[in-house]
Parts: C-alpha cells; structure tokens; sequence
C-alpha cells in the first residue's frame, strides 16, 4: 500500500453484461499531482471514474481514500468524502438556471431557507474567477455546450474537494478556455488537492499533467511519470502499437478549379435575429471551409442556419445555383447538405437504438419509411463503417446509449457519411474522440473533399481547422469578421482575427 | 416469436389455470351453431376490441404520446354506424351497414387526424391534447344518438361480431389479421424502426431527416382507426350503440395492456406482441373475476393485487434481486465460474 | 313541517309578480337511456308549463351538482330541483338555498337529511320497493314449483343507490321461498355490453341457470344475446326479469324474450312542474310524490307497446 | 390573438424570464375568459362567484399541488381520485364508529402519506413506471372504498358539521370556506417548499434530468419517493376537504377527478416531461376549469351532451390559445 496516496483504486473490474469494461485496473492519486488518465474511445477511463464515485458498483477490486477502504452508495457520497466530479458528457440541468446549477444541493440558506440573493452573489463569484462572462440568472439550456462544460466545471472547483476527477472537461473548449481551466487546475495543485483529469488532447495532458495512467481495452498498460515518456511513448502505449498520427495531416490546397464550378451552397445575407448576423458564404465542391471563432461566436448558430435546422429570417440561399428555402432539416438533406451537430447527447444519439439503427438512420429517412433498407445493405454498411472508424466494440447489435462518448460520436459520422452528401456540415466532430481516430476523421473529411463533397468545418481546435480548410470565415460576437483563403490560411492569422476582430474586411 | 417468449406470459397462465381448478370445464371448446364457443373463445371475443384499442395506443406510446380519446372514438363509432343504419330507410340492407361502417371508420380517421394535429403541429401535450376529445367526444356521440340507445336490426353490421370464418369469431380475426399486418409492416418497411426513433430522441430524429410530425400524424390517425374497429365490434355485439357507456375508461385498460406488454410509456422501444399478451392478460383477469364469483364489491381490490403482483414480478430490479438470491443459494463457491449472461438490454424495457 | 312552511311563505316574489318562474334543475348526468328520457320530460314539460328552465348537467358528479346549485342561489332562480348522485352530503348547500329563501324539490332519488325542512318535497321512485315488486312475481311464478329455483343477478354499478335498493327489496322478497337461491351476482354497469359479457361467464360457470333478474333492461338486453348465442331461448330456458320498461325492453318483453318488467317512470317532467308551481306559490305540498309505476307481463308489454314514449 | 399576444407580452414586461411565460398566459386568458362571462352573463362578475370558484373548488386546488410536485419530478399519480373518495370513506366510516374527530382526520392525512410512499418507494426502488404504480394504487384505493360500505355514509360529526357550515366573512356580502383558507395554506407551503428548501429544487432537478440529478450528488431517492409522500398526503387533505363539502363518504365519490388534476396542472403551464412549472399556474388551472363549469351552468340551456362539448371546446381555444401566444412570446 502506498501510504501518501490519497485515493487507491486496486484490481479494479467492471463488467456490463458480456462487456468486460474494466479488467483488474489499478490507479493511484496523490495529493498535489495532476494524474491523467489515457486510453482510446471506449478503453474504460469514464467506467473507472464511475467506479470511484460509486455509480457503478465494482465486480472486484478495492477502493481506499485515505488508507480506508470505501464503497460509495453514489455521487452523493462520494462527494461528501471530498471528491467532486465532472463528468463527461455534460451532466447538469437544463430546466434551472446557470446559478442554480453551480450551487445545486449546496445552496447557501439562511433560517432553513435558500438564500437567493447568497446564490446569485456565490454564483456571480464562481463564474468571475474563471472568468465567465454569463448571466446566473439565465436557463442553462439556453447556452451552448462549452459554456455548459465551464459551468460543470465550476460547480467541481466550487467545492473545497479533496479530489477533484475532470472526465474531458476541455472536449469543447478553445485555447483561452483551456487556458483558464489550467490555471485554476494549477491553482488547486498547489493547494494539495489530487486531481484526475481525461483527455484526448496530448499536448493539453503533456502541459498539465505529473503522472499519468494508460488504459487499453479496459487493462492496465501502466503509470508514467510525464517528464520520463514521450509523446510517441504514450500513444504507442495507449494504441498498442506504432502509428504514424503525430504526423501533421498534409493536405494538397483546394485545387484552382474549384472556383470555377458554382458553389453547392451559397449563402447572401444569411441570419437570424438574435443569433447571427447576416453572412455570406459560398462553399465549392472539393472545398473545406473553416468556421473559426471563439465560444459563443456563432459558428453553431450559422452551421443548423446553413441546415434549417433554425430559420433564418434574413438572407437568400442558394444550392447548386438554385433559390431554396431550408425550412427543414428535411429540405437540407433533400437538398444534399448533411449535418452532424454540435450536442450529440441532446440531438444526435438515439440511445435505445442499436447502433446499426443509427447508422443508417438518415439514410433511411431520406428514403422515406415505405422503402426499408434491406436488412443485407443494413449489415454490410454498418459492418463497414464500424471497421472504417474502428468503432468499439465492434456489435452493431449494441445499444448507442451504451457506446463510450468517443464511439457514439464515429457513429453520428457514419450515418452522415453513408449518406453522401454534396455538403457535408460538421460541427466539433472531433469532439471526444482520442487521437487515432481523430487522425481517422480528419483524413476522411480530407477524402470526402477531394470526391467532391463540400465541407464546412467547426471545430474548437484552431490547428485542426486551419489544417484542413482551404477557406476560413472567422466569426467573433456572432458576427462575421473576415474571410481568409489560400496561404492566408495559417494559424497566428486567424488567431489575430479572433483576438482584434481585425480592422481587415474580407 | 421468440419475441413473444421471453414476455412474460405467467400471469396469463395463471390466471388461467385458476379458472381451472374452479371450473374444470374452463378450456373446453364446442362447436355452436357453426361457430366455436367456450370461455376460451370468449376471452379472445371480447378481447378483441381491447386488443385493438391497445394496438393503435403501443404505436402512440411509441411516439412518446398518449391517446385518451380511444374510449370516446369507441362510443363515437358505433354512434355514428347504429344512427346511420337506424334512420336509413331500409335499415336492415347490408349496403346500409356498410355505408355506415364506413362513416363511422371515416369519422374517427378524421378524429385521429385531429388529435394528430394538435401534437404534431401545435405541438401541444398529447395528454391534454387527447383530453379534449375524450371530453368533447363523448358528448358528439350523444348528439348523434339524442343520447338513447340506438339499437339496431341490422344482419350485416350483427354479423360484425356474430359471425365466424372457419368457426372463428369475425371479431379474432379481424383483430388477429390486423395485428399481423402491422406486425408486418413495422417490420418489413422502416416505420417501426422510425417510431422508435422519433420516440426516443425526437430532436435527433428530425436532425437526421425524420419526418416526424407526419409519422406522429399517422399513429393517431391509426390509434383512432383501431379504436373505432373497436367500437364497431362492441356495438355489433350487442346490437346497438350506448354514446353514454360504450368504451368507457377502455383508454386506462388498453394503456395498462400496453405497459403490461413491456413498452415503456417514456416512449421508444415497442412490443406488438407484449401488447396482444397485455390485452389477453387483462381481459383473462375480467372473465376470471366473473367466472370465478369474485363478489363485485371487492374485484376491485382483485384487480389491483394482480396488477401490482404482475408488475412487481415482471420488473427487472425485482428479478435482479431474484436472480442474485437464487445464484447465492444455488451455489455456494464464489460465483466467477457462472458468468451468467445477462438478458439482452433492452429486451426488457 | 310547520318550519318549513313558515321558509316558503316568504318565497321570493317574482312567480306571485306574473313573470315567468324560473326553475334550475340539475340532473345527474347523460349515463343512460332512462335519464335522457327523464331529462327530455323535464324541458318539454318546463316548455309546455311556460317556466324558464336553468338546466345543468353534472356528469355523475355530486360536486358539480353542489357547484349547479349554488350557482342557482347565486342567479337567484325561483325554485330549484335535483335529482341526487347520492343520498347524503346535502346539507351545506341545502341550507344556503334555504337561507336564500329558495325551495328546493328533489326528484328520482332521496336524500338523507335528518332535517327534512331543508327540502319541500321528493318525488321518485322507490328502488327498493321495484325490487320487491320483481321479487313478488317470481315468488308467485314459482309457487308451488318443485325443487330449487338457480337465480342469477346482474346488478347496476357497484354503490349506485338503484342497484343496492333493487338488491336489497328483491333479496328481501325471495328469502320467502328457501327454494329460490341466488347462485351469482356481478355488477354490469347497467350497460347492454356488461350484461352480455357477465352472462356469457355466468352460462359457462353454471350451466343451470333457471332465472335472471337484471336490474335494468339494458343489462337483460345483453344478456338475452349471450343466451341465444349459447344456445338457449331467453325466456323459456331461463326466466328474466327486468326493471325500467325502456321501448327496447318492452319489445323483448312483448316478444316474449323477457318475462317481466317493474316499470320505472323517466318520465316526472308534468308532475314536477305541477309541484314547482305550487312550491313557488307557497303552497303546502306532501313530503314525498311517489311517481305512478306499473309492472308488465307479456300481454300488458304488447298493449302498452304502441303508446310507448321512450 | 397577435394583440393579445402584444398585450401579453407588454404587461408582462419584457424582463419576465420564459419560463414564467405560460403562468403568464394563463393568468391573462382566465381573467379574459372571466370577463367574457361577466359581459355576458349578469351577475357572473361579482366577488362572490369569483370566491366560490374558489369555495368549491378547495380540494381540486389541493389535488392540484400535490400533483404538480409529481409531474415536476416527471411522474404522474393516477390514483389521487380513489384516495379523496378512499378518505371520505375512511373518515365517514370511523366517525360513525365514534372517533374522535380529530383523531379521523389525523388518521386520514397519514393514511394518505403513507399510502403515497408505498407507492413512491414501489417507482423509485423497483423502478416501475409511476403511471402503472399509481394506475393500480387508483384501483386499490377505490376497491377498499366498496370493502368498507357500498352505501354513502352521512357524516353527522359536529366538528366536521360546523367546519362544514361555517363561513368566513371577508366583509361585505363576501364570505370563503375555511376549506379555502386551508387550500391557500397548501399552496403557500407548496410555493415554500419548491423555491426556498433543497428538497424543492432536487424535485426541479429530477424532472430537467435524473441522471444529472443523480451524478450532481443530489438526494434523488428522496426528492422521487417524496413527491408521492406529498401526493399521498394531499390528496388525503383534499379527500376532507372534499368530505367537509359533501359531508358524507362515499365510494363514488370523486372518479375520474385525477384527470381534473392533471387538466389543471398541465393548464397552469407544467410539463408533464418534468422539470419546468409552478404551482401557482395550477392553482389557475384549476380557475380555469372551474370558470369553464360556471359559465356551463350560468349557461343553463345546454342538454348534456352539448355541456360536454362546449367543456372540450373551451378546453381546446383556450389550451391552442395559451400555445400559440407562449411560442411568441418566446420568438
Ligand atoms: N452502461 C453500459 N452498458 C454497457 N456497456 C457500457 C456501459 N457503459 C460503458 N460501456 C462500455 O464499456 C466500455 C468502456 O467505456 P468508457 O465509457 O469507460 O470508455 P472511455 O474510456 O471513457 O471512452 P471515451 O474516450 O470514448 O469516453 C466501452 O466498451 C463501453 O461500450
Ligand atoms: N436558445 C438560445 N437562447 C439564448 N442564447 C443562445 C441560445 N442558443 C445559443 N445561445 C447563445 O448564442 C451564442 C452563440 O452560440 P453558438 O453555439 O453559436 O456558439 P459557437 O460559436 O458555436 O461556439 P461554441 O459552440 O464553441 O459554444 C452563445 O453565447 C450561446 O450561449
Ligand atoms: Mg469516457
Ligand atoms: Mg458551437
């Protein structure tokens, strides 16, 4: 037994059914250190975190926090030893307000009775210090999920915890973010509180992180000190085996043709009050373009606008030369435009359905109920792609809702792709997903574009999107601010962007 | 089919084989009058419009809805067809009954097209949605009949539940040949698959292409349509329309065989086959409280301990808990070595 | 009583001062045939007795006619009648129309208030004695049979005050004769569908059925289909025995499918308007009405037929 | 309706958050609709209709806050009817056994709270779906009703006599039941317990998310078996106030009145997926059915059929009308 750990999670195993998420792990955490832990999509990193916060009950294995042995009824007990949790997807309340969310079930009272004046002050100051610029008072459903995410983690840091486990808090935020998210991490370090963090984002855990735990298919691959392994190191250890993904993703730029075929889908004056403002945009075959901006800069807001997923009140459309109105999703996918949204907890998964079901979902719809999808055609395309994204585990038969948030996120792809869109909008698809597979994805949207498919791109992560789009638009307060093409595509450029708003019109 | 087995079919032995041991003659089957009769077949006879009822609810409950009209359109469709056939001048043609039956079948498409209207498209809560029909409806039925009894003379539209094929009742055929087609049709096209999905994550489903309002649409219209069979057969069996009794709180039975069936009311995953077990179940559960003498002030009290007793037997939790007591008896070395699979998730929702 | 006539003398004037009177009339419901007729004879007989009438439907529901009530008081009508869900809870709101000087008259069922000046006078039927009258003609149509008699029963919905009156008056008939056994009794709901569905089980339970006594025509109605449909002659195999004399009922019973009917009159609406009148007059009028009721065999079945109203 | 819809908006200020919105909407089109029948009907616009809207619709509003706290968690509770008769039946049938008053009633209200966490602990231990649970408390409760007497029993008890009879003058001819003061106490309580304690907000946090609620570390099992301990407790009050009203038990009593319940509720602006609403939009739910029924009987030249259909009818322009002016307001 190791005396100075704070929490000792020994023989760890975990089984659902006849998935075995957890087999004999081990992981310790000590006061004053950021442990990360890392594995694949689905290699058991949230089980495991579940495991000590007492949702899930363990098959075998010990739990010790302090030297004693433990077995928390649940969350609630869990926190009332000291250790407070974000977990990963965004599990707070969308029907109460951001305030009310920070502060649930530990509300300062006064005479028995909530203090809400106390709850929107403590609000107020939870959100100052990292620097949250929202309204306490405003229904958290009404904002988006990276400001959901800061939210969840306000409410861990909030606490004067013992441990404080982060199950990819970072999944959808950009640098700035991240940047303040460390901080306070760093902050909370130095104070001796032991903190468990998950990520995909190698350099983010490389950055943070003191020592690190690998998992792969739900075993133990080791601990690391960080300082002692490199970045090849852990993936070769968490992927099991060599993989050339550190390489930089070279995509050829768009070719000079493109420019003179008519865009699939123009855009003039496109946008809603309230939401974005009117933007023009015109997305070629072949091309990518980038949605670059800030959280909260309208990128998701012009992406279900481009989809009809909202209405815009302004603006003219065009697809394939011709006026439409996208009312619809419906009309969108009529037209050819995919897209895979931004929350797919709330808007992509069909949890109960197995995951052959959701592939072929939109597909099937756009065929319209009368014209199944011979069962045949449905095995073949899910078997498929569960192999091309490396889909895990490999059961079509699997309920979605029980896929590791990684997986669900390659099956919402899948069901996009299979549909072979002419435009083909993703919003964070990257979102969660561990750096293999991430790899995977960016080189499909790179083969998508080079078949002709026209792509608009969102992601948090500025590299990536400067990486693969051959046009960026930068939006900032939900208005457009420049267009940037060709060699002006490049990183510290819309970076400026972002920062001044740029005096620069494109 | 193999669906159908891993329901839960106790409860419906059960209670027949109680009726057993009371009457022994209880499976006995004759031939009557060219038709087959016995308590069996009565079950399935008057479950009939029960079974139905229940069939258009599973696909709304799917959907994430509830449809407590089902009782009125039950009123409202016999209503319409017995005044038709009543005031017609030539009441007993069959030509007569049939425009009547159409009408009435007609009606109700109309009715359920109205409820789906107001879920689909405005988009108001299908309980309180549903509600108004099931308040305004029973009182249009009563307009229709003067609130009488409309009774009726009338071979035909008798013949609805008073005839056989092969010696079978109409009304278990019909009931029967439904429930195959629609078995047959959520499975052979996508519709079955795209209940689900509109019930389980509605906004994901129209993201990804659903035309969701038009399937929640299409189940009412269906649910309506079920009901007013429904309606007809009840009507037919007694030979006149009673606007003020006919499917009178039938909406919480079909709900209840629903549920008994295994689908759950948070919508999503459906089961055809649980419904028709469902119906059976609780149409057993009346025939026994009649057949075995259960004293009317306490069948009440009967029915709740059988409804809780099959709920509390049929939930996974309890058999969960079953299981682990079992296996702990059973076997006394630690349980590694038997890795019982567990049922397949799902299944049991 | 002195009491209360002391209340109506200074009955509010607006009858004496040659207006029309208004009378609000809350019914219990739209359940059955009967009480749509019974509805029906009160408007038409209001029309033909130029009085405004108030009428309220409560759907089954003792509250509502609580809240039609005092919603008389509040729209101070002249006279108020009502036909009781139940027989007890009357006072707080009797006493407010007694307070508001308004005479109330109940119809088709009592109450059961100790106080009996809270209400002028009930006119109705006496349920108990309908079952004693059905009870009376089997005991005759048995006596001097041989061996016992197998009686089934269909009663009304379980704690109607119809159904346990006509239980009880019958019960208390029979037990005369130790032959006469009552083997089954379920409730039909006083519907057509649940007589026919209780009888079908009762046929396979008890395969020696020798008489049926159903508390409303409806419920024989049904039950005549589930004996044919078993093969057996209403009327003949098994002996029924109905109340209310419905047309429906009437036919069965003329066409010999029934064998006997106690009448039980829907239709009060004459003799109702007769006592508003002199209720509002300030009159004395009896403390109870009874409605004129007659019982049918066949031959009496096929007389009253043609003239038959409801 | 764009006016109104204007108008809504306008008095409701432009700072009113949403979620307040259709409480809002509600309260405008009941006093709009109370207006109608003044204009239309004499008489009908006085305090006193107004109060006795409230005099007899006491136990309704009291159903209608025990079943609010239910369908915020998400539940339902079908079996709040068969407890208001089970209570009158229960009450009736021991004070005619001689209890004490008091006794009856205390008996009554735990009875009530006790049978709601059978079911309670039934849903949220064995998981079973409260609409089954509480549909088969629905038929226990009712069937214990005909086991105890068939026939209605008058209740004669002078403490329940005089609370019966009584009236509280609020000055000039006006006058409540103190059925009505003990509703409002509910009421008041109920708006206490769901904004200013923990308890309250977990009930609004179960019904937005269950898991949220759960992995937040909140007390979930108690916010879910609670509700139904409200619930129970509730619809045990609302059976003596409903007692007090008829002043007899019978097991008839009240069918059919857990659908007025949840009519009201769902009215008043609650979802029944959980999570968003307040118990004063019921208490307006229950006005508005209650003004529905008023100018039914001010009506009073309607057959009963045509009451029914005017009572869906109303029902239906007025649930379109609160739809379509809360979605404007919200665009
Ligand atoms: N409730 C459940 N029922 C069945 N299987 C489950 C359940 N929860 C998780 N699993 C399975 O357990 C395995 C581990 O999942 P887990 O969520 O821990 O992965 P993860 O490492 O967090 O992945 P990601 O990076 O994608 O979040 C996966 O195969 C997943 O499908
Ligand atoms: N329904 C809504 N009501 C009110 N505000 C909203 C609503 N939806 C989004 N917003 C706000 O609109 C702004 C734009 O959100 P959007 O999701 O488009 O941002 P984004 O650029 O996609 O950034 P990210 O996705 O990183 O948050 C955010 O501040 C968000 O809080
Ligand atoms: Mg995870
Ligand atoms: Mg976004």
């Amino acid at each position: 037994m190791d005396r100075s750990a704070l929490v000792e999670m020994t023989g760890i195993s975990v089984a659902f059914g006849p998935v075995q998420a957890l087999q004999s792990v081990d992981l310790r955490l000590h006061p004053g250190e950021v442990h990360a832990l890392m594995g694949e999509n689905g290699a058991g990193k949230s089980t495991l975190i579940k495991t000590l916060t007492g949702v899930h009950p363990v098959d075998a294995g010990e739990i010790r926090v302090r030297g004693e042995p433990v077995a928390f009824a649940g969350p609630a007990a869990a926190q009332a030893a000291g250790i407070s949790t974000v977990y990963q997807e965004v599990n707070l309340c969308p029907n109460l307000s951001v305030g009310e969310n920070l502060l649930l079930g530990r509300e300062p009272r006064r005479a028995g009775r909530i203090d809400w004046r106390g709850v929107r002050r403590r609000a107020a100051e939870v959100l100052g210090r990292l620097h949250l610029d929202v309204d306490p008072s405003s229904p958290l459903g009404a904002h988006s999920i990276a400001l959901q995410q800061l939210v969840a983690i306000a409410r861990a840091v909030e606490v004067e915890a013992r441990v404080l486990v982060l199950d990819e808090p970072t999944s959808s935020l950009d640098a700035s973010e991240v940047a303040e998210l460390f901080r306070v991490v760093r902050r909370l370090r130095e104070s001796g509180v032991a903190i468990l963090f998950v990520s995909h984002f190698i350099e983010q855990v490389f950055e943070i992180s003191d020592r690190m735990t690998v998992l792969r298919n739900g075993r133990l691959v080791g601990e690391y000190a960080t300082a002692d392994i490199s970045r090849r190191q852990l993936v070769s250890a968490m992927v099991g085996r060599e993989l050339e993904v550190l390489e930089q993703l070279d995509r050829a730029p768009a070719e000079p043709a493109a420019d003179a075929e008519p865009p699939v889908l123009a855009a003039t004056g496109l946008g809603r009050r309230g939401a974005i403002e009117p933007v023009d945009l015109a997305v070629r075959p072949g091309e990518v373009v980038g949605l670059a901006g800030l959280l909260g800069s309208g990128r998701t807001e012009l992406a279900r606008l481009l989809f009809g997923a909202d209405r815009a009140d302004t603006g003219e459309l065009t697809v394939g030369g011709r006026p439409v109105r996208l009312r619809t999703p419906r009309a969108a996918i009529d037209a050819g435009i995919a897209f895979s949204p931004e929350d797919r907890k709330a808007e992509g998964v069909v949890a109960d359905l197995s995951v052959r079901a959701n592939i072929v979902l939109a597909m099937q719809a756009s065929r319209g109920w009368m014209r199944r999808i011979p069962r045949r055609k449905q095995d073949e395309l899910a078997r498929r792609w569960i192999e091309l994204l490396d889909i895990r585990p490999a059961d079509p038969d699997a309920l979605l809702g029980n896929l590791s948030g990684g997986n669900q996120q390659k099956v919402l792809l899948a069901r996009w792709l299979i549909t072979q869109p002419r435009l083909l909008i993703l919003d964070e698809p990257t979102r969660g997903i561990d750096v293999g597979a991430k790899a995977q994805i960016q080189a499909l949207v790179a083969e998508q574009a080079r078949e002709g498919t026209a792509v608009v791109f969102i992601s948090a992560e500025l590299d990536e999107v400067v990486r693969l789009s051959d046009r960026v638009l930068v939006l900032r307060d939900r208005r457009p601010v420049a267009q940037l093409a060709g060699e002006d595509v490049e990183l510290d450029r819309v970076m400026e962007l972002i920062a001044t708003g740029g005096g620069a019109r494109a | 089919m193999r669906d159908l087995l891993r329901r839960p079919v106790w409860p419906l032995v059960a209670l027949l084989l109680l009726n057993l041991a009371v009457m022994p003659s209880f499976f006995a089957v004759r031939l009557q009058d060219g038709r087959l009769y016995g308590s069996l077949i009565d079950i399935l006879h008057n479950g009939a419009p029960l079974a139905l009822a229940a069939l258009g609810m599973t696909l709304v409950i799917a959907t994430r809805g509830i449809d407590l009209s089902v009782g009125t359109v039950v009123a409202i469709s016999g209503a319409v067809a017995c005044t038709w056939i009543a005031s017609s001048p030539d009441p007993a043609s069959p030509g007569t009954a049939l425009t009547g039956i159409g009408l009435a079948l007609a009606l109700a498409a109309a009715l359920g097209a109205w409820n789906g209207f107001l879920v689909a498209r405005l988009g108001i809560q299908p309980i309180i949605a549903t509600l108004v029909l099931m308040t305004a409806g029973r009182g249009l039925a009563q307009l229709v009949t003067d609130g009488q009894i409309i009774t009726v003379n009338n071979g035909f539209f008798a013949g609805i539940s008073g005839s056989a094929l092969l010696a079978v009742p109409l009304t278990v055929v019909v009931a029967a040949a439904v429930y195959a087609l629609v078995a047959l049709v959520t499975r052979r096209t996508a519709l079955g698959t795209l209940v689900e999905a509109v019930g389980i994550n509605p906004e994901a489903s129209r993201l990804a292409g659903v035309r969701s309002q038009s399937i929640v649409w299409t189940v009412y219209v269906f649910a309506a349509l079920c009901a007013a069979v429904a309606g007809l057969m009840i009507s037919s069996n007694v030979n006149a329309a009673d606007a003020n009794n006919a499917g009178l709180w039938l909406e919480l039975d079909a709900i209840l065989a629903v549920v008994i069936g295994g689908t759950s009311l948070a919508g999503g995953r459906y089961s055809i086959a649980g419904t028709l077990l469902g119906a059976l179940t609780i149409q057993t559960l009346t025939t026994t409280i009649y057949s075995v003498g259960i004293p009317p002030e306490v069948s009440l009290v009967f029915k709740a301990l059988v409804v809780i007793l099959v709920f509390l037997a049929q939930a996974p939790k309890v058999r969960a808990l079953m299981r682990r007591r079992r296996r702990r008896r059973d076997d006394a070395p630690p349980p590694a070595a038997t890795a019982v699979p567990a049922e397949t998730a799902g299944s049991g929702r | 009583g002195g009491g209360g006539g002391g209340g109506g003398a200074t009955a509010p004037g607006a009858g004496a001062g040659g207006e029309a009177l208004t009378l609000g009339f809350s019914q219990v419901g739209a359940e059955s045939g009967w009480r749509t007729a019974n509805t029906k004879s009160v408007q038409d007989a209001a029309g033909a007795a130029g009085i405004e009438l108030q009428f309220s439907d409560a759907q089954q529901k003792q509250e509502n006619q609580i809240k039609a009530i005092r919603s008389f008081i509040q729209q101070r009508v002249d006279v108020i009648a009502f036909s009781p869900v139940v027989e007890s809870g009357w006072d707080t709101v009797l006493m407010e129309a007694k307070r508001a000087n308004i005479p109330v008259i109940l119809t088709d069922r009592a109450v059961d208030s100790t106080d009996t000046t809270l209400y002028k006078t009930f006119l109705g039927s006496d349920f108990v004695e309908e079952g004693r009258k059905a009870g009376q003609w089997l005991v005759e149509d048995t006596a001097g049979g041989s061996g016992p008699v197998n009686i089934v029963e269909l009663q009304g919905t379980t704690g109607s005050a119809p159904a346990i009156d006509r239980q009880e008056g019958f019960a208390e008939t029979i037990a005369q004769n130790p032959d006469l056994k009552v083997i089954a009794s379920q409730t039909g709901d006083f519907t057509r569908s649940g007589g026919r569905q209780v009888m079908e089980a009762f046929l396979k339970t008890h395969p020696d059925i020798d008489v049926l006594y159903a508390h409303n025509d409806d419920m024989g109605l049904g039950a005549i289909e589930a004996i044919e449909a078993a093969g057996k002659v209403p009327g003949t195999d098994i002996k029924i025995i109905t109340v209310d004399a419905v047309k429906d009922g009437m036919q069965a019973l003329a066409d010999g499918k029934i064998n006997y009917i106690v009448e039980c009159n829907p239709l009060l609406g004459p003799q109702l308007m007769d006592l508003v009148k002199k209720v509002a007059a300030g009159e004395e009028v009896p403390q109870r009405v009874v409605t004129e009721e007659t019982t049918f065999d066949t031959a009496a079945a096929k007389a009253a037929l043609p003239s038959r109203q409801y | 309706m764009t006016a109104v819809a204007e108008r809504v908006r306008h008095a409701a200020g432009r700072r009113v958050p949403t979620r307040f919105l259709p409480v809002v909407v509600t309260f405008a089109l009941f006093v709009l609709m109370f207006a109608g029948g003044g204009l239309r009907y004499e008489s009908f616009a006085s305090g006193q209709v107004l109060l006795n809207l409230l005099i007899d619709n006491s136990f309704l509003v009291v159903l209608a806050v025990g079943m609010t706290f239910v369908i915020l968690t998400g539940g339902i509770d079908l079996s709040v009817g068969s407890v208001v008769a089970l209570s009158t039946m229960v009450a009736a049938a021991l004070l005619r056994a001689g209890w004490s008053p008091v006794l009856v009633m205390l008996v009554v209200l735990v009875g009530g709270a006790v049978f709601g966490l059978a079911m309670g602990a039934v849903i949220h231990y064995l998981e079973i779906q409260p609409f089954i649970v509480t549909l088969a408390g629905m038929f226990l409760a009712r069937g214990l009703c005909y086991v105890i007497d068939l026939e209605s029993i008058p209740i004669d008890d002078p403490l329940f006599r005089t609370i019966a009879q009584t009236a509280v003058p609020l000055g000039g001819e006006l006058f409540v039941s103190p059925s009505v003061l003990v509703a409002t106490v509910v009421v008041a309580i109920a708006v206490y317990v769901l904004h200013l304690t923990r308890f309250g907000r977990t009930v609004y946090a179960v019904g937005g998310n269950p898991q949220s609620a759960m992995l937040m570390g909140l007390r979930v099992a108690q916010a879910r078996v609670g509700v139904y301990v409200i619930s129970g407790a509730c619809s045990a009050l609302a059976g003596l106030l409903f007692t007090f009203y008829m002043l007899s038990g019978y097991s008839l009593h009240a069918v059919g009145m857990e659908l007025d319940a949840i009519a009201a509720v769902v009215i008043g602006g609650t979802l029944l997926t959980g999570g968003s609403g307040f118990v004063l939009g019921s208490v307006l739910g229950v006005l508005v059915l209650g003004t529905i029924q008023t100018i039914l009987s001010f009506e009073g030249t309607l057959s009963s059929w045509w009451s029914r259909i005017v009572i869906g009818l109303l029902l239906l322009v007025f649930v379109v009308l609160q739809r379509v002016l809360a979605r404007r307001g919200v665009a």
